[in-house]
């Protein structure tokens, strides 16, 4: 009997729960679209009123996804802090909006609606995967609302309400594709996790090996979330190529690396080219799996410039000292600046004019200077091929020794008019 | 907690009995079978309880061992309450049950299914698996076989030893000679003779062999619909009375 | 899939049901053990025998719930063995349960509705019953339980439950009806009743095939009786001439109390 | 041949890492009926285990060492989360598999919220300890040692578990409750202790799949999510609780994978599996080996 | 307190039914609509698509008794039926170029595969977002339940089908769109996704289909069929020595949860503008069981207000707690299926039964009666 009650008790405790949090919700959503300027927000700041400019911040922060987008909310947030501390923008404070994408395309979509029409945000930050972004991207654009995505990415795309501040792909790919050639590659394999960016990114490959006189001896995909390299691994072996071009993402680059270890092929048989392994991932992957392996990206924590030893530092010093610093997150902080920069130069919040203040413009970031293109609102960023060393940094090798212009269609490349 | 001891006592049941039923309902699931079942079993003796099939007899013996709840009333064993007890405290407290069927531990072999039963507790010695054997020699040479291979009579032989290695006081059997080939049934029944005569050892049998049982029985209880319809001393019991009872 | 018709049966009086050399076996153990049995129309057939003779498993297999190893069933000179448990229902061969199963969740109208639908097509299944259709409403009242159709059938007793089933398998109008101990857990005049209905639906040209152990029961209600033991057909005939029989007086009651020996040999060689 | 060779080797070596983690599903699932979905989150606490010996306790300048320690220790820690589990939830859930299921998924839920809170959502790295590195090559197959060194330690679960089973007295009690559950708790067998050793062994072996995990991938909040659906599928394919069939079905969902993966992609070849198994189950909807189990009633 | 007795009816009659059901569609129609803004209109919108996977799974599981782990699976196929023709419209719209969705251009496809060509067709892509979920959910569910596989074993086998089917799509995205799914839609049938006033409209057309499949299946549940499908949920095998097949009276149930999640897809895609594997997935075919777990399995209404609450809950925590709502929502389902298997409709039952039974006392002192339905 008494067991009996305690039941009952728990599970009228878990309705009256439910229900308050239907009602909250009810309640919460009448009250902010009426003062959507002044209703209680998940803010972490107190500011209140007119005094503050909200801004959205949009990453998984759960999910699969979240070990890799926490990093750039968290450098996002890093440069929110340091424009706030300098005086803000337009003389108000930035208060950022968090947002949970939980790596799942759709959330990303309903968020970015809410953060748009609910917080009336000034600009959002976020994304990772193409996936989320391609979710985002039409929100946006019916909304006539900006994003900035941080990431490289597979090219393609060019929405007038999307800031690109990753790589495309003639900043990365291709620039990782010469270097490998330049070492004395003929032959090459590709790897990638099923899904937009590297079938994408595999299509271009090919375009560019067809004219570059490389061989591709295999292409190859795994389900996101794939850690069963074993026939993968014996398929490389068998075509003996003399290097690897690698697309995966997330959790399998560190199944990969840790079963291509184990089956005794080193960087120096078989160099593996990654484009989605940065220091955060190395951290992960552990250093001595994939040392001496390369990558290609626009920034790594070790890239010499006074930006970057401030940028280093003051994550460290907010974050902690066994924290690095990595290309999104580069992206992410560099990305806020520049959001930044243009509203002051627009004297206004409003997407129209900041697009247009934003043309041109140019930032002094830990990468080096970049600039806002006039038309495909891509960042020029400077090229740098990177060698992972035994502890966990990442080496410079080579470099573009300028940033290239972003050309997301890849219009200037011959061998490219076909896609 | 209804039954005190100012209940009347129903015949059949004595107060200083080792096992008594105390006006018991019960039943499986949600279907009621047994309706207010009052039963004693004598110390040092045996109680027969009859019946024709599907008037409960099986139910009252899963209650009393804590298969089956009891809904009302209670079980009392050598004077304690024992009716919320769980089915292993009840055979921790002396209460062993033989079910009816082939019943075992199919693919454990005859040696471990006695000696499941032994380890299963501290207090048992492991001389009880041989004075059990000794009862049943025919088991000896089939030690080591899976115990779901054996034939009907050498299952049910396996059961009444596993019964004994708990050294009970209280032995449950449920028709123990149902379906099994008359020179087996000729064993068992030697074997319960033997095992009544055993110091300290009350026996509830489930039995259709009518002559047999009551031979054998100081107590009798004959059910029907769920509910005790006669129960007594089979002293002076009129020859044909069980019989018509029974109706067959 | 569908059943021939009614009208399509063999002659009258012609073997209804037709059983040879029938075998089940599990795991080894022969529960049917080579059964040969004929069932006429419209005969009330008891069929007895101690615990573990095969009754149930023989009724098991007429139905479909087991499959024999070896022989056949025909049924209105159809082979029932490959058939599956709905087709042979469909075939006109209804049964009952040692323990009653009916749907508890359900009402006890619901109970007899569901299995007298069982012919329906499905437009008219996915309607909603407007009430007791007069074969339920029979039904109901043939086993005495018109009065609780809204009650739901797990508040129901032992004994009503039974009425129930026999309710659901009535009102599917079988040509074969295979009661499996209908009277256990009954009053007596329970079984009385039980008994004249028996009687009556063989009256209206059902056949009834009952498993019973009650012997006065079998005595006032059965025209046959055929005994089984240890999966085998001991003996047939009228209740008289079985219980006259020495061999089912041993099986069935037990041994004389003082033959050890040789009542022991008796049985083994039966 | 060579090809025929390699994929077999590899086979062999996804049955192995399949097989460990379906062990303990095969006890709990076998044993109790209990679909526990929080099997993968404890494989994820065994994979933690042997980050945190290594790095917090140990220093990096005892990898063997504690990765030696790390198998006892990561069986205690799956097992102790296992008990806890069976005694806060599962036996209040006694016959209602199908809510064992829900209830443990919202466990696992947590369990991976928690992960994250106390480890960081970023992925961890394990060092191999050294005699790990590297391979033998055998007839053109090159086998590496960590492959070779799960593939030992399925060998040494099954024979533990073999021994456990067979020789000891509690392993009798755990095989006399599978088979007659009724049976034994009449018999004196105190089957709520039975059941919670059960899922304690269960789940410690989950925490040793856990550290074997540490050899091949990833160690993050959501490892366990991995491996779980593949190894019901092992569970279902090999029959409820029976180890041989545990065993049979790893082996060939490994090796079906191992060579439609080589003939085909990742991506295929995982759907076909999941195709065979439908098909499979067509013909043996019990599974590969089924045993009859008779209750008291 | 006569008002109150008035809230709490204790009739479950047609008269009843009708009050209930026109309160909750003027909510659904008029209340909602004058209260909530675009944005949480469109939300409702969605959560009112996943009501509607959870009616069916109410008829599948609460009661037919089986365990749909997999309805992901039928929701993605409703949803890229109507995906697809959402995109080929768009196509066809197109100014220039070979008149294909975008994600194809960039994967390489030249010309549109021979699978998308009878989706341009509108009525074919609106029979097919129902039809083809049942379809093979009828073929599934046949091979399935002849087989008599059932509980557990059917359960992860249907999760299994979800997942395999989530591998199809991301590997086939030539096909599909891969991961990213089939997004960016700007129309749905002349309504401009958009603008506002035409979400509206939108969010009036999934909410009358949802009371529309709310009264089939409710009329389900109560017909005939309805009793023969309780039937074998608790006595399968009995149901065989009635006629009937359980095989055929299980597929039905199946095979119409799988056409009401899969309309439910083709309602969600326009409603949110997305569909990818990423709804499909064993993730989220769990959770839309734990929605009707937590409303209430065997109460339709409870099921599918259980999605919606589960579905305002997980917005609602999540921007309130963006970063520890996972366990408020784990602790929430191991509360209700461990401790009220019955679900909000069981506990809104005890609380009915109790405030009824105070009333009542307090008016007459004579004793409430004994409650005749026991809690399972």
């Amino acid at each position: 009997m008494t067991r009996l009650g305690v039941t009952r008790l728990l599970a009228i405790l878990a309705a009256a729960i439910l229900a308050a949090a239907a009602i909250a919700g009810c309640g919460s959503s009448s009250s902010e679209s009426d003062a959507a300027d002044t209703g209680a927000s998940t803010s972490a700041s107190a500011d209140s009123g007119g005094d503050a400019i909200k801004v959205g911040i949009l990453h998984s922060l759960s999910g699969t996804m979240a070990i890799s987008e926490v990093t750039v909310r968290d450098s996002e947030l890093l440069a929110i802090d340091e424009i706030n501390r300098s005086g803000g923008v337009l003389g108000k404070q930035i208060e950022p909006v968090i947002e949970d994408g939980a790596s799942d395309w759709p959330t990303f979509a309903e968020k970015a609606q809410k953060l748009i029409s609910e917080d009336r945000v000034a600009a959002t930050f976020g994304g990772w995967t193409s996936a989320s972004r391609k979710a985002m991207l039409p929100v946006f654009e019916s909304n006539r609302a900006l994003l900035f995505y941080p990431v490289q990415y597979e090219g393609l795309e060019q929405s007038p309400y999307i800031f690109y501040s990753g790589a495309t792909t003639n900043q990365q790919i291709i620039p990782g594709l010469e270097y490998l050639k330049e070492q004395g590659a003929r032959s090459l394999f590709l790897v990638g996790s099923d899904y937009v960016f590297p079938r994408t990114a595999n299509k271009e490959i090919k375009a560019w090996a067809r004219a570059n006189d490389v061989e591709i001896l295999g292409e190859e995909y795994t389900p996101l979330g794939h850690t069963e390299y074993g026939t993968l691994i014996s398929k490389l072996q068998e075509a003996r190529p003399d290097a690897v071009f690698n697309t995966l993402n997330g959790d399998s680059n560190v199944a990969f690396f840790k079963q291509l270890k184990g089956a005794g092929v080193s960087a120096r048989d078989m160099p593996v080219m990654s484009v989605s392994v940065a220091e955060e991932e190395v951290a992960g992957i552990g250093p001595e799996n994939i040392a001496g392996h390369p990558v290609a990206w626009n920034y790594y924590q070790t890239t010499d410039t006074p930006e970057n030893r401030r940028f280093v530092r003051a994550f460290k010093d907010r974050y902690g000292a066994d924290r690095v610093t990595s290309d999104p997150m580069e992206a992410g902080y560099v990305q806020v600046h520049i959001w930044a920069k243009a509203v002051e130069k627009a004297g206004s919040t409003d997407p129209e004019k900041v697009k247009e203040a934003a043309r041109g413009l140019t930032f002094d970031a830990p990468e080096g200077r970049v600039r806002v293109d006039d038309v495909n609102q891509h960042l020029y960023k400077t090229a740098r091929i990177g060698v992972i060393e035994p502890d966990g940094q990442i080496r410079e090798v080579w470099s573009s020794g300028r940033p290239i212009a972003p050309d997301p269609y890849l219009r200037t490349y011959d061998w490219a008019s076909g896609l | 907690m209804t039954a005190t001891a100012a209940a009347p006592a129903a015949p059949g049941v004595r107060d200083d009995d080792l096992l008594r039923v105390e006006a018991v309902d019960g039943g499986h699931g949600s279907t009621a079978v047994l309706f207010g079942v009052s039963l004693g079993v004598p110390r040092n003796g045996l109680c027969c309880l009859m019946g024709r099939n599907g008037v409960g007899k099986s139910t009252v013996l899963q209650t009393i061992v804590g298969l089956l709840k009891a809904r009302r009333g209670r079980i009392v064993f050598d004077g304690d309450d024992v009716t919320k007890l769980k089915p292993y405290d009840r055979a921790r407290a002396g209460i062993a049950f033989v079910p009816q069927g082939r019943d075992c531990f199919p693919q454990l072999t005859v040696r471990e299914n006695l000696r499941v039963v032994q380890e299963a507790r501290r207090d048992l010695p492991k001389s009880g698996i041989d004075d059990a054997l000794d009862l049943f020699p025919r088991l000896k040479p089939l030690l080591d076989r899976p115990a779901g291979f054996l034939s009907g009579g050498q299952m049910q032989q396996l059961a009444i030893a596993r019964a004994l290695v708990t050294q009970p006081r209280l032995l449950l059997l449920d028709e123990p000679t149902e379906g099994i080939q008359p020179n087996i049934i000729l064993e068992i029944e030697d074997a319960i003779e033997q095992l009544k005569r055993t110091a300290g050892l009350s026996i509830l049998l489930v039995e259709q062999y009518v002559d047999f049982a009551l031979r054998l029985a100081e107590r009798y209880a004959v059910m029907d619909g769920g509910r005790v319809i006669d129960a007594g001393d089979t002293a002076g019991l009129a020859d044909g009375h069980v019989r018509r009872l029974l109706a067959v | 899939m569908s059943a021939p018709t009614a009208g399509a049966s063999p002659a009258a009086g012609g073997a209804l049901l037709e059983i040879r050399g029938l075998k089940v076996v599990f795991d080894g153990f022969h529960a049917v053990d080579g059964v040969d049995l004929t069932v006429e129309q419209n005969e009330v057939r008891f069929l007895i025998g101690p615990n573990g003779a095969g009754k149930t498993t023989l009724v098991d297999a007429i139905t479909g719930l087991v499959k024999p190893a070896a022989g056949s069933i025909r049924f209105e000179g159809g082979e029932l063995v490959k058939r599956r448990e709905h087709q042979i229902v469909r075939a006109g061969v209804g049964r009952t349960f040692q323990t009653p199963t009916v749907f508890e969740q359900l009402t006890v109208l619901e109970n007899v509705d569901v299995a007298a639908s069982f012919r329906l097509g499905l437009p008219q299944l996915l309607r909603r019953p407007r009430g007791a259709t007069p074969a339920v409403t029979a039904a109901l009242e043939a086993v005495g339980l018109d009065a609780l159709g809204d009650a739901q059938a797990g508040t129901l007793s032992h004994g009503q439950r039974q009425w129930l089933e026999v309710a659901m398998v009535l009102c599917q109008g079988p040509r074969l009806l295979l009661l499996d101990e209908p009277v256990a857990g009954m009053t007596g005049e329970e079984r009385l009743r039980t008994g004249e209905l028996i009687t009556r639906i063989a009256g209206e040209g059902t056949t009834v095939l009952v498993i019973e152990h009650d012997m006065d029961f079998v005595r006032r209600f059965a025209t046959r009786v055929t005994v089984m033991h240890e999966g085998r057909i001991l003996t047939e005939g009228t209740v008289s001439e079985v219980q006259q029989d020495e061999t089912v007086r041993e099986v069935y009651l037990g041994r004389p109390r003082d033959a050890r020996g040789a009542g022991a040999a008796a049985e083994v060689a039966s | 041949m060579e090809v025929f060779l390699s994929q077999l080797f590899i086979g062999l070596s996804v049955a192995s890492m399949l097989l460990l983690v379906a062990l303990g599903l095969t006890f709990t699932f076998g044993q109790m009926n209990v679909i526990n979905m929080a099997h993968g989150e404890f494989v994820m606490a065994g994979a933690y285990t042997t980050y945190v010996l290594q790095t917090s306790v140990f220093g990096t300048g005892a990898v063997t060492l504690a990765f030696g320690l790390s198998l006892p220790l990561a069986f205690l820690v799956g097992g102790v989360l296992g008990l806890i589990l069976e005694f806060t939830l599962i036996r209040r859930l006694h016959g209602r598999p199908l809510d064992t299921l829900l209830v443990t998924w919202g466990v696992s839920l947590m369990l991976q919220q928690l992960a994250r809170d106390i480890f960081g959502a970023p992925n961890v790295q394990v060092k191999a300890p050294s005699f790990l590195e590297g391979g033998i090559t055998v007839a053109g197959v090159s086998m590496p040692y960590t492959r070779l060194f799960i593939i030992g330690l399925v060998v040494v679960a099954l024979l533990a578990i073999w021994f456990y089973l067979s020789k000891l007295p509690a392993g009798r009690r755990m095989r006399a409750v599978v088979q007659n559950r009724d049976l034994a708790a009449a018999s004196g067998v105190r089957t709520p202790h039975v059941d919670r050793l059960t899922f304690f062994i269960g789940s410690g072996l989950a925490g040793v799949a856990g550290v074997a995990v540490t050899l091949l991938g990833s160690i993050g909040p959501t490892l366990g999510t991995n491996y779980i659906i593949d190894a019901f599928l092992v569970v279902i394919v090999g029959g409820l609780g029976q180890l041989r069939g545990a065993i049979v079905a790893a082996i060939a969902l490994g090796l079906a994978n191992a060579y439609l993966e080589y003939w085909t992609d990742a991506s295929l070849a995982k759907a076909a599996v999941f195709a065979l198994i439908v098909v499979f189950l067509q013909f043996r909807p019990q599974g590969l080996v089924v045993t009859r189990r008779r209750g008291l009633a | 307190m006569a008002t109150m007795a008035k809230l709490f009816p204790a009739g479950s009659g047609r008269g009843a039914f009708l009050v209930r059901f026109t309160l909750a569609a003027a909510a659904l129609l008029l209340v909602a609509p004058a209260l909530l803004n675009d944005f949480r209109l469109n939300l409702l919108a969605r959560y009112l698509c996943l009501a509607i996977i959870a009616v069916g799974i109410g008829l599948a599981w609460g009661q037919g008794g089986m365990l749909v782990l997999g309805q992901g699976l039928f929701f993605g196929l409703g949803g890229y039926a109507m995906g697809m023709h959402m995109k080929l419209e768009e196509a066809a719209a197109l100014p220039s170029g070979p008149q294909l969705p975008d994600f194809m251009t960039w994967s390489g496809v030249e010309s549109l595969p021979w699978l998308w060509v009878p989706f341009r067709s509108a009525a074919f892509a609106i029979a097919a977002c129902v039809l083809v979920p049942m379809i093979v959910a009828a073929v599934l569910g046949t091979l399935i339940f002849r087989q008599r596989v059932r509980g557990a074993y059917f359960a992860i086998l249907s999760q299994a089908m979800a997942a395999a089917f989530v591998i199809v799509l991301i590997g086939q995205q030539g096909l599909t769109g891969g991961t990213n799914g089939l997004t960016n839609f700007r129309s749905f049938f002349g309504l401009q996704l958009s603008n506002p006033d035409d979400k509206r409209l939108l969010y009036l057309f999934v909410a009358v289909v949802f009371l529309a499949v709310f009264l089939i299946a409710r009329q389900l549940v109560r017909s005939r069929y309805g009793k023969v499908l309780v039937a074998c949920r608790d006595a399968e095998d009995r149901v065989r020595f009635l006629g009937y097949d359980p095989t055929r009276v299980k597929v039905l149930a199946y095979a119409g949860a799988a056409g009401m999640a899969g309309l439910a897809g083709a309602l969600y895609v326009p409603v949110v503008g997305i569909m990818s594997p990423a709804l499909l997935g064993i993730v989220p075919s769990i959770e839309m069981v734990i929605w009707v777990a937590l409303g209430g399995r065997t109460v339709l209404a409870w099921a599918a207000a259980g999605a919606i609450i589960v579905g305002w809950a997980r917005t609602d925590l999540s921007e309130r707690f963006p970063s520890g709502w996972l366990y408020a929502q784990g602790a929430l389902f191991i509360i209700v299926i461990a401790f009220a298997p019955k679900g909000l409709a069981g506990v809104s039952e005890e609380l009915q039964r109790r405030v009824r039974s105070l009333l009542s006392r307090r008016r007459s002192e004579t004793p409430a009666p004994e409650r005749v339905k026991v809690a399972a």
